[in-house]
């Protein structure tokens, strides 16, 4: 089938989809006006319940936490998948590459800028039950610190510091740790992932009770997953690279 | 006016698929996935958002105070960061096929057909 | 009981997790040894589950969030008989990929244990789930675990180009779901599947809900491959390696047609109850047409795991025409059909994985004869009880003309099924290229063995006493919104049911003369295939079948095209019947 | 939160961001598009912000600014040098 067949069945197909779409838009609530019982019931009772004074993490972490679960697993999956997907046969180690970064300047202020970067993105998993933050988006700002070294300095200290053997083991146990701690409630006589050791005092880091702990596996596995992601991208870019040197 | 940001959210679900089935390069196709993924994220915040509320984040502000719904973003925000990966999982797909091919026009991946 | 119900989700899922921290210090029959474990710890548990959902309903609110004054809070797992009926397949079925791909597969074996056990946890979840935007968490998961899968043999351009389709395809599918999710939360400011029936129950049908059902079957009916949503699958299953298809033909590709007759049954039953007939009707032509496409595609093609593909296209589309009659006898029907086939099919995938490692013998015919035949579903044999099921649900309709047509459409994919296996395990057609291009190793009696086992079983499956009976009890439970609301959301037990009979299900005569005609056409039309190839294919096949292989153009741009116009259309048909 | 109150800011941003998309679709060159893809990512940022979801706003510019532009950035490299 030509393109052009394709885009005259598509425009009016899309434009009858539109038209359908936008008559159930239509329907909904006026913007603003929503009241549904849901979110309105949390709001009102995350704070007095569990001390928790940001409901969304709240609801990431306990609440539907084990939603949360399955959309880790998601993440866990698909970087295998890509590991799966982008593996090489016999692979070089691509040593030969020499990219080191010249400017002391470079080196220096990066790394200062890797340290703060890194501490900045504990404290948004850390304080995530407290102020905007939590282990989905502390984690993915910490993978995105650590590539940072490989900005300011080489691909070699890169895979020094993001390794598959230094990852794997933090992106399982992130994973892992997850499911082990709903167990643990579940093997204490009690629902999967039922938060234990709640609920703590009201705007500190222990305000999350055992959910902390939930967070914090998630952030590990967030941020490994996302590291093993790039380093795989980076390789099937750097590795030719270093292949056409060596050939050179 | 105050349907607008729901239509715009179906608007960006229509061109992202008029994007996905017109392109001829999968990483555009991919980045068009995206694209109509983003139609969600914007149909479920504007859902949730409730008239003069605040972020459902009760750190300095009094227990009751009128906040936009906190469950759709809960839903929103894990949805984004996982996004990357299942990106990067059909760019990975994409890369393969260039290898074997040297293409990455979608239209010319015909091993199997009829 | 409520503390097993989430075991046969997580167990796969943190055996995945163990591996993924274990690389590079287990060798690798400890890593086979943990997921080998973890899969027949869940499938232990989802056995018990079934065994205490048959008299009462589980609940398992997660986090030990109940519900406030019917508002529910938390995430519930909410288990019936065919819900966990659906587990214990899933894991049973992923048992034995896994035992088939230790010799099978040699290649990336950590990677491939983990996906594949992330996928049996998925499907377990979103057959246990009773939560909307949780069951989208499970079908996103097993879509991306599946990509994954078909991919698996990176160098080979058929295989990528089917993990692609199957990619984009599911995935447009998926922000359907997501869209008619964020619809129905507007509406009705629940996820919970009892909640939002509860509260669209007193309401008139609006536009909102017409459509955002018919994003979230459209969505699931992408997985389920249904006409015109259908054509990722015939390249996608033909790709993946044998043991994958097992899994994908037997639960993932079925999750589909389960996830509409969940939504349908606890959800807009509710608003739709008065004009039920519009949606049952549009599901089951839909079906019927899927059925018919399926066994023709079958029937002209030689790949032989693409002509598998596309007989389970065709079982799937008989699976949806059961369910599109909407009675328990029809759901029944729908659920002894999944089983029948997804046994059936995966013991013939497995029989045509193994002629990557070896050369077609006389008892592997035999095995893929047997395989055929209980697809065709002959009087007791194989997936009979199904049709038998579905014919007596259409004709408590009325709609007497669905027997004939479903009975054809088995026919025409049992057909293509003989015919392959006799040009391709007989020997009856010289240098007849079979397609499977994969070079695999492993001992030939311990492979051979376990697809006779799936065969053996998926025979035998009509004639078990009792399992009928059992089943159409599940079918009820399925149905009862009323009573599913009340349980969830209220707590109220049930009511203590009628001791059932072990004994054969009684099948009318209408049925049992369907079976042996069905029986009868397809070995003639496969006798006349093997016979004379050149008259078959020029006077019957090409003509028919032209058009629908002109349409199966491999392009990732036209299969999305269709998913919009199938959507469209679809909800305009809906737009117009259901106001 | 001052910002959410102001509703013709909102709907500007909610317009933007309709036109933002559009131009991400009908981008066709790849080297461009994922500039373009960019701004769109930072206009969504925004509109979260304007919504009341700091959370989501946070998650998106972590996203956006790193994760999408590396990922596709490489894929776009890999797949021209040959």
């Amino acid at each position: 089938m030509s393109r052009q067949i394709r885009i005259a069945v598509l425009v009016p197909a899309l434009g009858l989809f539109g038209f359908l779409l936008a008559w159930a838009l239509v329907g909904l609530p006026h913007f603003g006006d929503y009241r549904g019982p849901y979110g309105y019931v949390l709001d009102r009772v995350v704070l007095p319940e569990r001390h928790m004074t940001n409901v969304v993490t709240a609801v990431v972490f306990d609440y539907r936490g084990f939603d949360t679960m399955g959309e880790e697993f998601i993440l866990f999956a698909a970087v295998v998948g890509v590991v799966l997907l982008l593996r090489q046969g016999g692979r070089e180690e691509p040593d030969r590459l020499n990219d080191s970064v010249g400017s002391d300047g470079v080196r220096i202020g990066g790394t200062l800028a890797v340290g703060a970067c890194v501490l900045v993105s504990l404290w948004l998993i850390s304080y995530g039950f407290v102020t905007p933050g939590g282990g989905f988006q502390g984690g993915a700002a910490l993978a995105s610190s650590v590539l940072l070294v490989f900005l300011v300095s080489s691909h070699k200290a890169w895979s020094g510091v993001a390794s598959d053997r230094v990852l794997d083991p933090f992106e399982g146990v992130g994973a892992g740790g997850y499911v082990v701690i709903g167990l643990g409630a579940l093997i204490g006589g009690l629902p999967f992932l039922t938060n234990v050791l709640g609920p703590g005092s009201v705007g500190t880091l222990f305000s999350g009770g055992s959910a902390a702990f939930v967070n914090w596996s998630a952030g590990m596995e967030v941020a490994a997953a996302n590291l093993v992601l790039f380093t795989e991208f980076i390789d099937e870019y750097v590795v030719p690279l270093a292949k056409g040197d060596a050939a050179g | 006016m105050s349907v607008l940001p729901y239509l715009v959210a179906g608007w960006i679900c229509v061109i992202g698929l008029y994007g996905i089935v017109t392109s001829k390069h999968l990483i555009h196709l991919a980045l068009c996935l995206t694209v109509t993924q983003s139609s969600t994220y914007v149909l479920l915040l504007a859902v949730g958002y409730v008239k003069g509320g605040g972020p459902p984040i009760f750190k300095g502000v009094k227990l009751g105070t009128t906040a936009v719904d906190p469950v759709v973003q809960s839903l929103t925000l894990t949805d984004i960061v996982v996004s990357v990966t299942v990106l990067a999982l059909i760019l990975a797909l994409a890369l393969d096929v260039h290898d074997e091919l040297d293409t990455m026009d979608p239209d010319k991946i015909v091993e199997l057909q009829g | 009981m409520s503390w097993v119900l989430p075991l046969p989700v997580v167990l796969p899922l943190l055996g995945a997790a163990l591996n993924a921290a274990l690389d590079h210090v287990t060798p690798r029959w400890l890593h086979v040894a943990v997921t080998l474990a973890a899969v027949a710890a869940a499938l232990a548990f989802a056995i018990l589950i079934l065994i205490y959902s048959m008299s009462t309903e589980t609940l398992h609110w997660f986090g030990g969030w109940h519900p406030r004054s019917g508002v529910a809070i938390g995430v519930v797992f909410a288990v019936d008989p065919l819900g966990a009926g659906f587990a214990v397949l899933a894991c049973a079925l992923t048992l034995l990929a896994l035992l088939y791909s230790i010799p099978y597969v040699e290649v990336e074996t950590r990677n491939y244990d983990m996906l594949v056990s992330v996928l049996c946890g998925a499907c377990c979840g979103f057959a246990l789930s009773g939560d909307l935007f949780n069951m989208f968490v499970w079908l996103e998961l097993a879509g991306v675990a599946g990509y994954a899968l078909t991919g698996f043999d990176i160098r080979r351009m058929s295989a990528l180009q089917g993990a692609v389709n199957f990619a984009v395809v599911n995935t447009v599918g998926g922000y359907f779901v997501l869209i008619g999710i964020g619809l129905l939360y507007a509406r009705t400011g629940a996820l919970n599947l009892a909640q939002i029936g509860r509260t669209l129950a007193g309401e008139k049908s609006s536009g909102l809900v017409i459509i955002a059902m018919t994003l979230i079957v459209c969505g699931f009916l992408c997985k389920a491959a249904i006409v015109p949503f259908h054509f990722w699958l015939g390249d996608a299953y033909a790709v993946a390696p044998a043991p994958v298809c097992l899994i994908f033909a037997g639960i993932v590709t079925d999750i589909g047609v389960f996830g509409v007759g969940r939504v349908w049954f606890t959800v807009f039953d509710a608003p739709f109850g008065t004009h039920q007939r519009f949606v049952g009707d549009a599901l089951l032509w839909m079906g019927i047409v899927t059925a018919l496409v399926g066994g023709t595609m079958a029937l002209v093609q030689q790949h032989l795991k693409r002509l598998l593909a596309f007989t389970v296209v065709c079982h799937i589309g008989i699976m949806l025409v059961g369910l599109g009659l909407l009675s328990s006898k029809g759901v029944a029907g729908a659920a002894m059909m999944l089983l029948g086939h997804g046994i059936a099919t995966g013991g013939l995938f497995l029989a045509a994985g193994l002629l990557a490692v070896r050369e077609p013998a006389r008892w592997t015919a035999a095995l893929w004869f047997c395989g055929a035949i209980s697809l065709i579903g002959p009087p007791y044999i194989g997936v009979y009880m199904g049709h038998a099921l579905i014919d007596d649900a259409a004709v408590e309709l009325g709609r007497h003309w669905v027997q004939p047509l479903v009975w054809l459409a088995g026919a025409l994919a049992g057909a293509a099924l003989l015919r392959a296996g006799a040009q391709v395990f007989l020997g009856l057609v010289d240098d007849y290229d079979h397609g499977i291009e994969e070079d695999r190793d492993g001992p030939v009696p311990y492979l051979g063995a376990i697809s006779a086992l799936l065969v053996a079983v998926g025979l035998v499956v009509s004639l078990i006493p009792g399992l009928t009976q059992r089943v159409m009890r599940g079918a009820d439970r399925f149905r009862d919104r009323a009573g599913y609301a009340d349980r969830v959301l209220h707590g109220i037990p049930m009511k203590e049911g009628a001791h059932l009979p072990v004994v054969l299900q009684p099948t009318s005569t209408a049925s049992l003369a369907y079976g042996c005609g069905a029986l009868a056409v397809a070995v003639a039309l496969a006798a006349f295939a093997v016979r004379r190839p050149d008259a078959a294919r020029a006077r019957v096949f090409d003509p028919v079948v032209w058009p629908l292989r002109q349409l199966q153009t491999g392009v990732v741009g036209d299969y999305v095209m269709w998913v919009v116009v199938g959507t469209a259309v679809l909800g305009g048909v809906w737009a117009l019947t259901l106001r | 939160m001052i910002l959410a109150t102001l509703h013709p800011l909102q709907y500007a941003i909610f317009a933007l961001v309709a036109i933002a998309a559009t131009a991400v679709v009908l981008t066709r060159d790849v080297q461009r598009q994922i500039l373009v893809n960019g701004f769109y990512g930072i206009l969504l940022v925004i509109l979260f912000v304007v919504l009341a979801a700091p959370d989501v706003a946070l998650s998106m510019l972590a996203v956006s600014t790193v994760g999408y532009p590396l990922v596709v950035l490489i894929a776009i490299a890999k797949s021209r040098d040959k």
